[in-house]
């Protein structure tokens, strides 16, 4: 049990860790989602209740992203020594992901970060400098969401040490089942003759393409920069559409998909879901949804969309 | 003129061009009015009810738009009623209505779960991205605001610049109030789906404020709005294109520009 | 003919009274001065003739013939319009809006009116300058030409003669006298010019929160006091 | 009282209601005088630059914060010039800085690679997550306007009622104006960091407005901004902590609560 | 001593001249009646006087003796303060704002100078109604009022009977006659009265765009004009 007596209180932030935490923890923990399901991270704004169950849990799992600014702030107004043991897990990852940087073909590797053009090759400029900026959303590639998974492990067997061999077997279980997700990713990646992605949307999904070497075009950077697609990048995204005979387009999840829909209407491409599992909406969480649920799903689609 | 033929050329630019067009000329047309009666801001405020509706509509299960345009509607009429008589202005009646709006809508999603909306997504439009439905349904508004427009022009006039006299010779000056109200509602519900709050919030204010630093007559200033407003927002589509900039961003831009040079013009005479 | 009768007319602000009980019968065709100190409820009375405040109590009614379209008003105070665009020539003609009906636009006949009055209050010169360019006397003409378009039997000026100068005063009352004489307008005039203004009237309405007196100029005892010269 | 005496014993929300006092008092008093300048929608448009200073500052590489706060001061303060004699109402003025900063901040996203930056962050503070430091600086500008305030009470009420008088008799109008500007600057500035735009806007708008609904003297609407505003801010510090609502909205419906039942006390009368 | 120095004095809006080649020199003490049609640039050079206008040439120098805080002004048109919360008692004490110098609030003599004043424009009795509720009448006593309260050698009030009851306007001649007499007080008003304004005056400047005339009153030939009565 954890310090306080009790099953130890975990809460997560968002989706993924939440998941995570959920498979490792089974019911030996108490775990809640801060983010209710459906609600948006940049409209959400704490209520005391939020605050005091952050205060008053064993382990505080976030991603340590520019959206979790508030985050931050919060576990700074704790008086020193009170408050939960925080996780934040962009650092369990971001050594791995320059790692994956070097053993990649340079020209395979986007940025979509700056005009919402891809750059196929020589994209040089920046992306490596930008450590302090980094993409938050690493949970998109499964590799990623391994080390995630261990991070979780080690915080809560640290918590709650009665429990660790439990924690410890589910990991390995879990991480079994990750594994044969990213085998499958990458088999279905390796397999296709197409390389090329495109978003008519955001793109939250760079870690994802790193680790399998895939191609992007999106219409607009990362995730929270909401910001509206210029003339010249829609033409690009059609032109690229047209010019490489791409099926798919994709959107992503809580999106008005319009500018999807706009490079579809002109192409005739398909339009399809890339979830980037930020959040779910309630339908989808009573329905039992879970990262590797939605993962695999984004797999078909991937299949469709690299075919 | 190769480049206006590349553009012509997707038709996703074309339907942009048309409706934003007929869209920006409305906007332009009503802002002259909205400008002078201390509503400048009504777009950005109309833009927190549209979220706020949203928020409302998801919690309670209702169909999103088909309720958020309505209640635009509505609270465009409603805000010109609350400043009738009660000494509450224009600009005051947008911030109580608008935060009032936005802590609703915050309210009801901290309520019910299950809810994606982003304020944002009521800030930025997808100019570009607009289906056949999208176009037909912006032009039969526009052209329908334009008309009324044009053929309540001198009874907006009148009710613009001294409401009592208009009353006093028999003219029902609520009525045109509400027309006033009905049409701003229409074209901010209708430009903010498609445009975005913060286009239309400067496709309404920038033409007017523009137009005023150099014309001293109402005419003057309603014809000068709606050449400046066309004008800067083909401009801005085209700037958008070559230089690869947010299209809403780029219009804008273009406006700030034009404002910029009327005014110095406006000095040197 | 009555042009004008009001019936126990009281008027309120929140709850306090600026009016009670006003009560009189004004033929058509007749010129009424109302007089009184600030604050007696004149420019209440014009409001409440005009419908634009509702009375607290008792009733108003105009001559059948002249709807509200065939009234020329002229306000105290214009809200002031710090930035407004509108020059001389659309004010002016705004006062035909009540005679637009149906139609959009105005026609060559509205036009030419607002070019007679124009002329008449010595504006023609500033008729493409904006309203608010226009020094305080000059603004003053402008809404009392757009009165003066307005007005088809009948005209209702709060203080018309305040900020004009001497001369354009003059041209004024006698101007008010040939509408009222040759054209057979009603003419309800609130003025504190106790010399010329109520001289040219042929009726006189004594405000004071209530009704001193109305009846005939002739008859009022006012005149003595102030009529005959300065006092 | 139990329920308060469990709240005490939260140190955060024991921090949120102090600092939360002092800054909604700040703009309760500066709130009296910008939404009779037409300025209610400062607190909205100032939010706008602010995220045209962020994007602008990541763009450049410099500090976030430390550019974003002078330049919404600076707006505030440039805001104030530019409806000087120009004839811009200062709701028009709002409209045409806001919305030029927006579509600045967003060119310059799109130029400059790989920013999360996000106008809705600056929408919604964090409320209750105040740091020490936050709670000094909060306090200490907090009481700096607070004494400026009412040192210049008369020479604000001068210059707000009647600029032209104000200057006639010699008194400096352009200070005091600049005065205003930079105390509502600086309060925006911090309230916005706090408590977010959202927050700020209502409490600048909705004391004063509420007040003038029953009060006819610049002394008593001052007066009862101030009071309104303290209620409002703990009433809804404790709806929110008793319902689990969103602490920033549940205030601004506390303060609507409290503009209704003005108003119709206000209609009874 | 000279209270005013004007030499050659223009000013124009956005290029247009309004006024052009005002020269004069009005001694302390003196009363000064502005007159001049609609248009002539009274209201344009009380502005200049006052600072609120930058001349386009010329130059204007006010007496050492009277700093810009001793001037009381009255403007033509107040703006429009359609909702504004301010009582009367604050309109009025708010004249004394340029005597407060470092002090922040008003101590009792300011208190004591206010009512004094109210109770001379007859607005006692309405100290704490609001100014946006009062009768244009009322206003323009208010304004009167505040600019007596600021007045501490030089009063500048621009068409300060118009709208004024016949009552007040004598009260109002009457007050102006004993503070320039009694109290010494320079003062300069734009009239269009030219039987009682002007005929309370020192001396008179008489402006059409340009100077016209400007001298004592008894020399001024519009005098003979209107002076003795009705024209
Ligand atoms: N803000 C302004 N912009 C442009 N022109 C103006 C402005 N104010 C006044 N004028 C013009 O300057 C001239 C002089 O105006 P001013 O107000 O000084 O006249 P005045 O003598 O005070 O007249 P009145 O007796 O009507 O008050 C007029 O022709 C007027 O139209
Ligand atoms: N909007 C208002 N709210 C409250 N009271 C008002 C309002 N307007 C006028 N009053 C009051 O009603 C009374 C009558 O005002 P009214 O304007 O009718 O006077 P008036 O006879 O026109 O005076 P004046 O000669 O000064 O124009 C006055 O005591 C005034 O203070
Ligand atoms: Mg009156
Ligand atoms: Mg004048
Ligand atoms: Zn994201």
């Amino acid at each position: 049990a954890s310090e306080r007596g009790g099953r130890p209180k975990v809460v997560a932030t968002i989706f993924p860790q939440y998941d995570f935490a959920r498979a490792i923890g089974g019911d030996r923990i108490e775990l809640s989602m801060l983010l209710k399901p459906g609600m948006d991270s940049h409209s959400y704004s704490p209520s005391p209740q939020d605050i005091i169950n952050i205060q008053n849990c064993d382990l505080f799992i976030y991603i340590g992203g520019e959206n979790d600014h508030w985050v931050e702030k919060i576990l700074d107004s704790f008086d020193e020594g009170k408050g939960p043991k925080t996780l934040k897990l962009i650092d369990s990852v971001s050594a791995v992901e320059e790692e994956l940087a070097e053993g990649m073909q340079e020209e395979d590797h986007g940025h979509g970060h700056d005009h919402g053009h891809a750059h196929e090759d020589g994209a040089e400029e920046d992306g490596h400098e930008h450590e302090a900026e980094y993409d938050e959303h690493i949970w998109t590639s499964p590799r990623n969401a391994e080390k995630m998974a261990a991070a979780i492990k080690e915080a809560l067997a640290s918590v709650d040490p009665e429990n660790s061999s439990f924690y410890e077997e589910n990991a390995r279980a879990y991480a079994a089942e990750l594994e044969k997700l990213d085998e499958d990713f990458r088999r279905t990646t390796d397999g296709g003759g197409r390389r090329l992605l495109v978003f008519g949307d955001r793109f939250p999904f760079r870690y994802l393409t790193d680790e399998y070497g895939l191609k992007y075009a999106a219409a607009f950077p990362g995730c929270s920069a909401e910001s509206e697609a210029s003339a010249a990048t829609v033409a690009y995204l059609i032109d690229k559409v047209r010019k490489e005979n791409v099926p798919v387009v994709f959107h992503i999840e809580m999106s008005d998909e319009k500018t999807a829909d706009a490079i579809c209407r002109e192409t005739g491409a398909k339009k399809m879901l890339l979830h980037s599992c930020h959040n779910l909406s309630r339908e989808e969480i009573e329905e039992g949804a879970t990262y590797v649920a939605l993962m695999r799903k984004n797999l078909e689609n991937l299949k469709e969309a690299l075919n | 003129m190769d480049l206006i033929a590349e553009m012509l050329s997707y038709k996703f630019l074309v339907r942009a061009a048309t409706v934003g067009l007929m869209v920006s000329l409305c906007a332009a047309l009503l802002g002259v009015s909205l400008v002078l009666k201390r509503y400048s801001m009504i777009g950005d405020g109309l833009s927190h009810v549209g979220f706020g509706a949203l928020a409302a509509a998801v919690a309670t299960g209702a169909s999103p738009l088909g309720l958020s345009i309505p209640v635009v509607i509505v609270a465009a009429v409603l805000l010109m009623r609350l400043t009738d008589g009660s000494g509450i202005k224009g600009d005051a009646a947008i911030g109580l209505i608008s935060t009032s709006s936005l802590a609703a809508g915050v309210t009801a999603i901290s309520l019910s779960s299950g809810i994606n909306t982003d304020v944002c997504n009521y800030m930025f439009g997808s100019i570009l991205a607009m289906s056949k439905g999208d176009v037909r349904l912006s032009v039969a508004t526009s052209a329908a605001v334009l008309l009324l427009f044009l053929l309540c022009y001198n009874r907006i006039f009148a009710v613009t610049f001294d409401e009592n006299f208009a009353r006093a010779t028999g003219v029902n000056a609520g009525r045109y109030n509400m027309v006033i109200a009905a049409l701003t509602g229409v074209t901010i519900a209708v430009g903010m789906r498609l445009m975005g709050a913060l286009l239309i919030s400067g496709l309404i204010i920038f033409p007017a404020v523009t137009s005023m630093r150099l014309f001293k007559s109402f005419r003057g200033v309603v014809l000068s709005s709606a050449a400046v407003s066309l004008s800067s927002y083909l401009a801005g589509l085209v700037l958008s294109y070559a230089a690869g900039l947010p299209a809403g961003a780029s219009i804008v831009l273009v406006n700030l520009v034009f404002f910029l040079a009327f005014a110095a013009a406006g000095r040197i005479r | 003919m009555a042009a004008l009768v009001c019936r126990g007319l009281c008027a309120a602000y929140g709850g306090r009274e600026a009016l009670h009980g006003v009560d009189f019968e004004l033929p058509a065709g007749a010129f009424l001065a109302v007089v009184g100190p600030n604050g007696s409820g004149k420019s209440t009375l014009i409001k409440a003739l005009l419908g634009l405040i509702k009375p607290s109590a008792g009733t108003v009614k105009l001559e059948e013939g002249v709807g509200r379209s065939g009234i020329g008003y002229m306000p105290q105070q214009s809200e002031s319009r710090g930035d407004f665009p509108a020059t001389v020539y659309e004010t002016v003609i705004s006062g035909r809006l009540g005679r637009l009906g149906l139609r959009p636009f105005y026609g060559r006949q509205d036009r030419r009116e607002a070019e007679k009055n124009l002329r008449l209050m010595g504006l023609w010169e500033l008729r493409t300058r904006a309203f608010r360019e226009l020094s305080g006397g000059q603004r003053q003409r402008t809404l009392l030409a757009r009165a003066l378009c307005a007005a088809d039997g009948m005209l209702v000026l709060d203080e018309p003669a305040a900020g004009l100068d001497a001369e354009t005063q003059e041209r004024m009352y006698s101007l008010l006298r040939d509408v009222n004489k040759k054209e057979g307008a009603t003419v309800v005039m609130v003025t504190h010019d106790l010399v010329r203004g109520a001289a040219a009237a042929t009726h006189v309405l004594e405000l004071d929160g209530g009704q001193k007196y109305f009846g005939e100029a002739g008859l009022w005892p006012g005149r003595a006091q102030y009529g005959s010269g300065e006092k």
